[in-house]
Order: C-alpha cells, then structure tokens, then sequence
C-alpha cells in the first residue's frame, strides 16, 4: 500500500524521520511526503488534490476542509510550533528580539504574515515587544519558512524568525545558533492534520495517523523542538 | 466558344485598371505598354493573383464572372513573373520541378530535361543555392519551371528583360515552337518591340490601364496611327511561303503577295509558309530599279499613305501587291527630293528581313 | 553523477512534459500564427492580443485560476468528468494543458513573425505552380519559415522545462507524475539539500547547453533569392 | 475598482519594473540580436546557446542561485558591495538585474530572427549610398525589423510582468519596492482572499489585453519589395 | 595616374572570376558579356561588396590592395544593381534622398528635383509602398537614387533591361549627358549592344569570368574576330564633326574621315563633334554609284576584310577614308554576285544612323 502525505515544510526533518522510523515496522507500505506552503495545499485539497493525509502548520486549514466535508477523520492536532530567530552571521543564541533594533542589522527575514502561520506568530511577537514599528522597515518576507530560511543562510537577511523545527537542523544550528523567542509572546502555533477523504478506506492512512500519536514519533517530535499537545512548554 | 475574352475593372490609388479584349484561342498574344501602363496589374489579373471585377472566358471556361472565381492553383497556367522570383529553399532542380510533380502525369507533356535542354539549364541544375544564379539564370530557371507545368495558358512578364541577346536568341525559338508544340496561348509582355513582332500573332496595346488598340500583330503594327509607328524599331510581318532554296549561297527564297525576297537558307520544305518582320528603317524607297546594290531584295510597291515621324522623318506606308503592307522610314528630305507622294510606284530595297522560321498557324 | 532516482526521474518526466507540450503547440499554435500572419482583417488585433495573454499572467495565478477552471467544480473540470476523462489537475495531462496554454505565445509569436517575413510572392509562384493552399503552407511556407520554427521550438520547450510556478498549483508535486525538475530542484532548496540542488541544476544547465548548441547549429538563417 | 492601495502599489511597480527591464534589454539585447543574425562564425552557436540558457532554469532555481551570487558570499555581492552600490536583493535594482538575465532570451530571438530576415540586399545598398554600419543599422535594419522589435518587446515586457519565481526569491516581497502585482495576487491567494486575487487578476488581464490590443494594432508586418 | 586599373581573382564553387583590365577615368566603360560570364561580380568587385584577392586603382586612389580596402560605403561611388532594391520601408521621396543626404553637402552636384524631372518621377515621388510601383518605375527611382549621391565613380547592372524603349530613349540621353556633367567614369553592364554602342566609350568584354578584350568602343567594335561581330546588331561607332544644318528637312549634314553623313537636325553648332552608330546590317554596298535611291548616306570605301557570318552572311569590314572603319552585313549570294573581294572600291549605302548626341571626351 501507498500513501502521499503534504506536509508543511517545517515539518521537513522531523517528518522525513518519523516516515524512516515508521517504514522500518511496516515494511512494504510506502509513505510519500510533500513538503509545501499549508495555504497552497489548503487550496490544492480544495480542487481535489490526492493527498491522503494533510499536515498543516495551522490547523485552521485541516479545520476547514472538514468543515467542506473533505476530511475523513476530525482534525487532530499534532504538535505546537515554535519560532526562533535566527542568523547565520552572527551568534543569535545572545540576541534577544531587542538586539533587531541594532544599525547593523539592515535586513529581518520573516514569512509573509499575511499567509504563512510562521509569518503570523512572528509578527505577533514582535509587536508584543513593541518592536514591530521600530524594525518594520527592515523586513523582507519569505513566501514560507523555508524560504525565510534561505534569506538568512545566504547571508542577504542578517537574521530571521522561523521555525524551531527548521533551526535545529544541523546545517543551520551549526552556523551561528538561535534564540527561542519566548511563547508568551504570540499566540500558539497550533498544527493539526487531517486524513483526507479519499483515504477514508485506507487502513495505511489510519495506520500512520495512529503512529504520530506513537512514542517514537513523538520523540522525533521533541527533538525538532516541538511542543507536543497536551505537554507543557519545556522552557 | 473559342478564344480568350477578358474584361477587368481593378482601382488602385493613383491607377486604374479597366480593360477588355480578346485574344485568339492559339498562339502568341503581346501585352505591349510603357512602364506603368498596367502590363504586370493585367496579367495577375489573368492568373487570378488580383481580385479584380470582371470576366474571364478561356477557350470556352469561365475563370471568371460574377458568380465565379477559379483560384489560381486551379487554372491551368504558367506565369513566369517580372523577377524570377525562385524558391530559395529548393535547388534548381527542384525549383524547376516543383510545378512539374503537381501536374497529373496525363498532362504532362514537357519533360524536365527537355526545359533544361532547351534552356541551356544543364551546368546549373545541380546547383543548391539559386540565390547564387546570376540575374539570366534565375531568370531561365524561372521560365523552365513555368514551362513544366503544362500549361494551357502561359503568362510571361518580360520573361527575356535579363537575357543578353545571344541566350535571347537561342530561347527564342523555343519560344516560338513551345506554344505550337503545346498548342497553348500565350500572354506575353514585352518592351521589345522585335522580340513582340518576331513573336506574337496578336497584339494588345495598353496605356494607362486602358487597351487602346488589339488585333493581329500584322494588321497593328501597320497601323500608323498607333504608338508603334513611332517606334525606333517599327515595321510590318509580312507573311510568305518558301520557294526556292539555294544551298550553294545558303539562301532561301520565299514567295509573298506581290514579291519575293531572299532570306538565309530555311531548314523547310518548298511550299511551307514562313513569317519575316521588316523594320521600316531597313526599308529604303527609290524610284528607279536600283543596280548594281548587295540589296538583293527589291519589291515594287504603291505609297498608301505618308505621315510625318518626328521633325526630320516620314513613315511611308507601302502596299505590295493588293494586300500586303509595308512600311517605310525615309527622311523627308528624301521624300522631297524623290518627290514621293500617294500613289507613286516606288521600289522598296529591303536591307534585311528578320524571319521567325516555321509556319504560323 | 550524484543524482538520485528522484532527480532521474524528474528529468526523465521534464523532457517528457516539454516535448510533449512542444509537440501539441506545433499542432495547435501553426495555424494560429498562419493565420494572424495572413489575415489582414480587424480580428488579427484581437486574436493577437489573446495569444499573447498568457505571458502577462503570473505563473502562480495563472496556476490558481486553472486549478480553479479544472478542477472539479470549475467549467473545465466539469467538461472532462462529462467526457469520462476524469479531473485533469494533479495528473500529467493536466500539466500539459496548463503547459500549453502557458507556452501558447511562446510558439505563435516566433511563427507569427517567421510567416509575415516570406512575402507574398513565394506564396503566389506557388500557385501558379498549381500547389493548392494546403501543399503550399507545407511545400513553401513551413520550410521558409524553418528558422522560425526553431526557435519558437526552443523557446516553447525551454520555456516548458523551465516552468515552475503553473506546475506547483496544478501538478501537486506528485513523484513521477507531477514533480518536474524545476519543482524537484525547488524542493531541494527548501528542504536545504543545496549539493543535490547543484547537482541536478548543474545537469540541467549543462544537457540544456549541449542541446541548444547542437539546434543552434543546426539553425538555418533565413534565405533570399 | 476595488483595488486597495497595495494592489494599485504593486501594478504600478510591476509597470514600472516591466519598463525598466524592457528598455535595459532593447540596448543591451539589440546589439546581441544583430551579432548573432550576421555572425557566420564558430562563435555564434554557443553563444546564442548561452542567451538560450536563462529560459531553461526554473524561475525559482535561477532566483536561488541570483540570491547566492548577489549575497553578502557572492561574487556579484563583492563586487556591488566593492562599487559601494551596496546589496542588490530585496531592492528594486536587484530585481531589475534579475529580470533582465531572465528575460534576455526573450528580447534577443525575435530581434535576431527579425534581423536575419532581412537579408543581405538592403544592407548592401544602404552601404553604396554612403551609409556607415552604424547608420545602416539605425537607418535600414531597425525600421525594417520593426515588427522584430515590438514582438520583442511585447514578450520581454509581459514575460516580466508575468515574472513570479524570481522576485519571490530576491525580492522579499517589500510593498513598494519588490512586491509586484505577481507576487500580490499570490499573497491574496495563499492568504485565501479570493475575492481581492480576482479583482487584481481581472484588472491586470483588462488592462494588459487593452495595452495588447493597441499594440497589435499598431504592429506594421514586415515588408517587401 | 588616371584612369581606372583593376585586377580581380574570386573563386566561387563552379566559377573563376580572374578580371584584369583598364579603363578610361572618364567615360563610360561597358561590360559585356553573356549572362554567367561574371559581370555582376566583377561590378560587385569594383563596389567593394565582394573581398574578392587583387587591387583597384581609381584615378589615382588606391581602394584596393594587399594592404588597403576601402569599405564601400567610403567609396565614392553610386550602385544601380540589377534588381532595383528598393527600401520597403521608405517612401519614393526617402529612398531617392537617402544617399543624397549622406553626401556632404559641397559634393552635392545633382537635386533631387533635377533627377525627379530626369527620370519623369514627379508623379511618383509621393507615394509611400515602393512594392506598389511597377518594374519599371522601380528601377528609375533606383537609377535616381544611385545618381543622387554625386558619386565619382557609377556602377549600373543593367540599368533598363525593365525599361520600354521609349522610358529608355528617355532615360539614355540623360545618361549620356550625366557623366559629362558629372565628369565621372561609369560601369555600364548590358545585354543590350545598341546600349552599349550609344552609351560607351569603352568596351570590356568578359566570358566565363575572364576579359577576353577591353579597348575603346569604335576599336572593338570594328573587330571581326570577337563575338560581338557576329551579333544581330554589330555595326561600328564613327565621330564625326557637324558640318551643315538644312532646317527645312530638318537635317544636319555631318563630316568624318572620308565622307559625309546626313542625320536628323541637331541642335548643336557647326563644327562641334558628335558621334554615330552604324549597324552592319543597315549597311548595303554596291559596285556602281545608286541613283534616286531614298538613302542619302553613301559613303565610297575599300574592301579591307572579308569575314563569313554564319552559313549565309558576310562581315566586310571598309575603310573609309584612310582611318575610319564601317561594317557591312551581306548575304555571301551578294559578295559572289558583286564579284567582292579585298581592296575592291565601293559604294557603302547607309539606311540609318543612330546619333549620340554631344561631343564625346
Ligand atoms: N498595389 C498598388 N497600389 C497602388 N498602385 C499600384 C499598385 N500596384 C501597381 N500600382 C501602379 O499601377 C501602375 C501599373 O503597374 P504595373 O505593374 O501593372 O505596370 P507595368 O505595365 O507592368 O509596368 P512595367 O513595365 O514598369 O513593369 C503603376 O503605375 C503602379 O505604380
Ligand atoms: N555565391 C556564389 N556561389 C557560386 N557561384 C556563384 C555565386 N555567385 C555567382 N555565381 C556564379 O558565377 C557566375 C557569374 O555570375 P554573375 O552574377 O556575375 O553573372 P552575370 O554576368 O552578371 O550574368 P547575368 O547577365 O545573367 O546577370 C554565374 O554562373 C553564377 O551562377
Ligand atoms: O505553511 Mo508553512 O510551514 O509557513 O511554509
Ligand atoms: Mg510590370
Ligand atoms: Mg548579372
């Protein structure tokens, strides 16, 4: 048996894990993931995309298509997200969200906010430190996080705000560390995923929805620094 | 219905176009004009290439009239146009055989190496690039290609305009044969008046897009009140029939009405009839039998009319016998001085007669 | 070469798509540039105008608005469920058709323009030479305009194979069916796999040079007698 | 007209980047144009090749790697950085550089098929009459392939207003100064505000068919004598 | 030095252009040949539009050599090619002004409204599709075009061959004039022997790429061993000098070496020279002075060459007077009827004249 998964992309790390580890107990079943923008997956179910399990970065998307009757399964949710800022030039384990307003810092990547859950929770939290003014003028957007992700590895934003998920990832930690943006200051990131309708006979699809739920995936989770549901924030 | 009769109406910004005439259903027909006059316009027309208003009959089909218009690939002509205008794409000898392999094999009745023969074609029919032909040999090429489709009614636009005269003259007869062969109608627009005279049966005289004179070639070009008269290279066709020939001096005579003369040895039968053109410079008057002269061609004839040419010239129209014509440029100190006059018996000295071999019609 | 089956598989489906598309533009694009190279009457502005529509639309809208026609409940959408063809987005053909009415005016403008340059004249010879319409398009048109059917070639293929933003509205980046190279090159950058990503952009780039070197080559320049 | 004024923002800047990638490209593309439709020699295949090349890379792919070059890392970085012109992504001219490698192939096919369908003649005569290459150029060449030039320009201007993969990697997205009206409709569409996409996308297709259509008509076919 | 030197080698696939020779640095040179033999190229040499190996030397400017090429359009020169060529995109007016406005100023030596009026294009000078002109109006806006650069050197690649006889009798004396006004040498090329013979000063004959004679016209052309004697039109070319005018017969009696012509009235004074052609074949001979003959023009002359023309015909070539030739063209019939033979005095009757007005050189 096979299924696709979409997945938001930062979920690129931990997911490719978990599908590895899932793989390992069932051999002979395949798990395809699609790593992409929730929003343009959003849309994609919408015009019938064959998807057979949505990870969304948001849960109001899977909250959504359930509500289209597109789900199989009701929304569940899988993890909280984290945001952190990043650089890749500098060493943003010793910054705060007060060292944006330093001179040196001529450009913030953030995702764009107007669709990217990511984007969202920072802008929130920089207006919540009162900084959002301050530093407005410095930020370029990314179309996801991974993009934001970009601007910061290739050195054109001197920080960024993504995910935790994402900065923990060796290639970018190993370049100049982060800083955990304090999860008071936004709202939380909540994620939720769905199994799709078309998979509503897929006992593969209920199989790998079940196994996110497992001990060893939740591991995963924690280790992309993922709050999962129903624990406490662990700083 | 037999013949060709066309009438067209086509406006164009400072031009217009309105003729009509009709032309035999066999031989030669010169489409003679100055530059501008409609020549190339009337053609297209013929061919269809113009939307004009109009009728088109062609030995009894209707190419044209109001309810019909036969497009052009599906009239059975050949056009060879003002610039040879080859298909750069295509050799030579796919140029040459382009219209060739789009006509049926039943009615193909030239064959490729025929043309190429006669057209002096064969050192260039190997050839890729016929942007590399200089102007002559696009310009045979073009005329071969055209011959190949068999037609059934040629249209040339000055076809020969780019020959030196030496390829002119070996093209000639095979011009001449080739609608007798292909027993097809030809439209034919030339500058030349020799090449129109040695060639046409028929003549149609335009002038700013209107005809202003059409009938046989030998009855126009006598005509004094026509353009032509005028021309440096005026002059009547004179029809004959072969006579005698004498080998030893090459030399052939032909019998006419009301005279003979001595033209270069024909290779045709006694009693064949032959066509020869005489400038009316070449045509000298004197009013006694001339002796002693290398002119061996000396006709007595009556003065029909006399009309002036220019300031210093006078166009004598002759007849010989009762009804051939000939015409005559002499100065008119001459005419003075021989005191030359409607009615006088004159001795016409023919100082050379162009012959257009072969039997017309 | 450091390419992994996914990558083989991108390029091998890329080429695919694009011949496919190029192929189905030669078809459909031809007549279209014959015809607006031909026509002289007031609809030439028009059509012309609509053909070259689809340059102005950004890929991803153009994506979005053909995601939305195709799937099912848009008019497209609707036609091909009638047809029994079932929903085009997130299959190979419905790449297609979004990739030909993306590329459309990549393949009649180079045309276009090819045809305008012969002239009457050619095409007139031609008829006295008894070739019918038809025999002349091909007989003298097409070959004439063969330069101009080169590049309207590359630019269609090239154009397809470099297509990124159609592709991932409407192909949902699906392994083997969907996941073109410019999207399998994309998803390596995102995911940080910058050597891979040099790795089948590199291939790419070098096979592409190799393949425009050798039509370039090959490219006749116009001829005139 | 129900545009808000970031979307009345964006048309202006995409017009505005639009024009200033056209322009750029009809001087930098021209002369490239007219070596590549003389050039006999071993040169112009790969050459022409390499103009080719932009239209094989994806969008993204080739935004990816512009980001890379034009870094604080990159060369292109150094080196506008050694200028004191400073940074060029995130900023207009960054993506006016963009646009211009992206959309070169664009300007230079047409202008070359256009110029070689001019043939040898004219040009020959213009130099009998005195005419020196340069004024050939300017006095025979370009009014001849005029129609050349508005299809090139046509295609390179829509080609950059339909630019969407690029900007969105090396322009940040900054309302005003890189964010056109592509990535605008994108934003409106991820962020589900259909009805906003709709109306920007139905202006920006009005308003680019009219621009079209009066181009169109303007468009003088190539002629012949 | 003076005059024009050239020396041009090209090969081509099938064709050798190795070209040598001289020509006057005023005048005009004809070349001549038949289509193939590389006229087209020879003048393509001499333009600078082939870089063909060899030098090119004009009245002392070197514009060719191992070290030298002077791009054409610094050459002083004006181009009339075979094909009219004209600039679509330009109107009548702005193809006429584009290389006049190109010429400097103080080297302007002819208007626009001049050559308009010479070429009788006033009533085409407006239009704006030179495609729309017919094939023979667009090649006198292309002659005109090509005059209007006052260029010191002309080229012209069959300038008429699209031209009717009468737009040519128009044209030609504005040729002929031209060069005297402009004092500039011109490269005539033609088919057309009449042309040549009226135009020319100079003759360079070419076959298969090669020069096989080149000398002052009325020299070649009094020659029967080149192909030229045995063309339809041969004659010689005679400078005379205007003797008498009788208005009344409008008339104008001219004298040469050895005898005297009458021809048409001109308009010039007595004692000025002028030139004449005397075709072959309009020259009949006879033994015994003729009497009331209409031709005005006998000229008493000896026999100094007999040459067989064809299977028919015989060139004689007379001496006039001690130095000047003639040429006569009779039937072999004649020559053995007269009893012809070298050294025999006689009477050399001239049907016609064709004059060139103005004084040569
Ligand atoms: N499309 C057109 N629009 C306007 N005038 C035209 C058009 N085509 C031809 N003419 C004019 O019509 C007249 C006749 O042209 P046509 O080509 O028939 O002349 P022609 O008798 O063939 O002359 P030539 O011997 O010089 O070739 C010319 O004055 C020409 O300028
Ligand atoms: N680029 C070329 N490659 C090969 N052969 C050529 C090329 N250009 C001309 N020729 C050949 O060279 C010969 C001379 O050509 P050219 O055009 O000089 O002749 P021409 O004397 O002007 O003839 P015409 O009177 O027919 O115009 C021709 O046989 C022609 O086919
Ligand atoms: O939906 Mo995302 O994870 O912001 O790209
Ligand atoms: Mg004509
Ligand atoms: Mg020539």
């Amino acid at each position: 048996e096979k299924i696709t998964v979409a997945a938001a992309a930062d979920l690129k790390f931990a997911m490719d894990e978990i599908v590895t580890t899932f793989k390992s107990s069932n051999a002979g079943d395949e798990v395809e993931v699609i790593y992409g923008s929730s929003g343009k997956f959003n849309t994609q179910m919408q015009q019938g995309a064959p998807f057979d399990l949505f990870f969304s970065a948001d849960i109001a998307f899977p909250r959504e298509l359930a509500k289209n009757g597109l789900a199989a399964s009701e929304v569940k949710p899988y993890a909280v997200g984290r945001i952190v800022l990043w650089s890749a030039s500098m060493d943003a384990s010793k910054m705060t969200l007060g060292s944006l307003t330093d001179s040196k810092i001529t450009h913030i990547a953030i995702a764009n906010p107007q669709h990217a859950p990511y984007g969202k929770r920072a802008e929130e939290a920089l207006r919540s430190s009162s900084l959002w003014e301050k530093i407005e003028s410095k930020l370029v957007y990314g179309e996801n996080i991974a993009n934001t992700a970009q601007f910061v590895q290739t050195g054109n934003a001197q920080v960024g705000i993504i995910a935790l998920s994402l900065a923990v990832n060796p290639e970018l930690s190993s370049k100049g560390g982060y800083y955990l943006i304090p999860d008071m200051l936004h709202a939380p990131l909540e994620q939720g995923f769905i199994i799709c309708k078309r998979a509503e006979n897929s006992a593969l699809a209920k199989r790998f929805a079940n196994y996110i739920g497992s001990k060893p995936a939740r591991a995963v989770m924690t280790k992309y620094g993922f709050v999962l549901p129903g624990e406490a924030v662990r700083k | 219905m037999n013949g060709i009769r066309a009438r067209f109406v086509l406006h164009r910004d400072d031009f217009k176009l309105e003729s009509e005439f009709t032309a035999p259903a066999l031989g030669i027909t010169a489409l003679f004009g100055p530059s501008g006059s409609g020549k190339t316009t009337l053609l297209r027309c013929i061919a269809g290439l113009e939307r004009a208003q109009g009728s088109l009959n062609v030995n009894g089909e209707t190419w044209q009239d109001e309810q019909t218009f036969v497009p052009v690939h599906k009239r059975p002509l050949g056009y060879v146009f003002q610039e040879a205008s080859l298909f750069p794409h295509l050799s030579v000898r796919a140029n040459l055989e382009y219209g060739y392999r789009r006509t049926p094999a039943s009615e193909q009745r030239v064959k490729p190496e025929q043309v190429i023969d006669w057209l002096g074609l064969a050192h260039l029919v190997e050839r890729r690039d016929p942007a590399q032909l200089s102007g002559g040999e696009r310009q045979r090429v073009a005329i071969g290609r055209a011959l190949l489709t068999s037609p059934r009614l040629l249209l040339m636009d000055e076809p020969l305009s780019a020959l030196d005269s030496a390829s002119k003259q070996e093209i000639l007869p095979y011009l001449e044969h080739l609608h007798r062969e292909l027993e097809i109608p030809v439209f034919y627009v030339s500058h030349a008046l020799d090449e129109v005279a040695r060639l046409a049966d028929h003549l149609v005289l335009l002038q700013q897009g209107r005809v202003i004179a059409s009938g046989a070639l030998h009855e126009t070009l006598a005509r004094l009140d026509l353009p032509t008269a005028h021309f440096d290279d005026a002059g009547v066709v004179i029809e004959a029939e072969v006579a005698a020939h004498e080998e030893r001096y090459h030399l052939t005579r032909v019998d006419m009405v009301g005279g003979q003369l001595w033209v270069g040895l024909l290779d045709q039968p006694i009693g064949s009839s032959v066509r020869a053109r005489v400038l009316a410079r070449d045509v000298s008057l004197a009013t006694q039998m001339p002796q002693g002269s290398s002119i061996s061609n000396i006709l007595q004839s009556t003065i029909l009319e006399l009309s002036d040419e220019g300031a210093d010239k006078v166009n004598v129209l002759l007849a010989v016998g009762d009804s051939q014509r000939l015409l005559s440029r002499i100065t008119r100190r001459s005419r003075d001085l021989l005191g030359l006059e409607v009615g006088r018996v004159v001795y016409a000295q023919v100082k050379s007669v162009a012959l257009m071999q072969g039997e017309k019609r | 070469m450091g390419l992994s089956g996914g990558d083989l598989q991108a390029i091998w489906l890329t080429v695919r798509l694009a011949s496919v598309v190029t192929l189905i533009l030669l078809l459909v694009g031809t007549p279209i540039a014959w015809w607006l190279a031909r026509a002289r009457g007031r609809w030439k502005g028009p059509v012309s105008a609509i053909v070259a529509l689809p340059l102005v639309l950004p890929p991803s809208v153009l994506g979005f608005y053909l995601l939305l026609a195709m799937g099912p409940n848009g008019p497209v959408g609707h036609l091909t469920q009638a047809l029994g063809i079932g929903m085009l987005p997130f299959t190979f053909w419905g790449l297609v058709v979004a990739s030909v009415f993306y590329s459309l005016p990549f393949m009649v403008q180079p045309l276009q323009t090819a045809f305008e340059s012969i002239g009457d004249r050619p095409l007139e010879v031609a008829a006295t030479l008894h070739a019918s319409p038809l025999n002349i398009f091909f007989s003298v048109a097409v070959p004439l305009a063969l330069p101009g059917f080169l590049t309207a070639g590359i630019l269609t293929f090239a154009h397809t194979v470099g297509e990124f933003g159609v592709v991932l509205m409407i192909g949902g980046n699906l392994p083997g069916i969907t996941r073109v190279a410019s999207v399998q090159i994309y998803d390596h950058v995102e995911a940080l796999e910058y050597g891979q990503a040099h790795h089948l952009a590199a291939v790419m780039l070098i096979f592409s040079f190799l393949v425009l070197l050798v039509l370039y080559a090959w490219r006749p320049t116009p001829r005139k007698v």
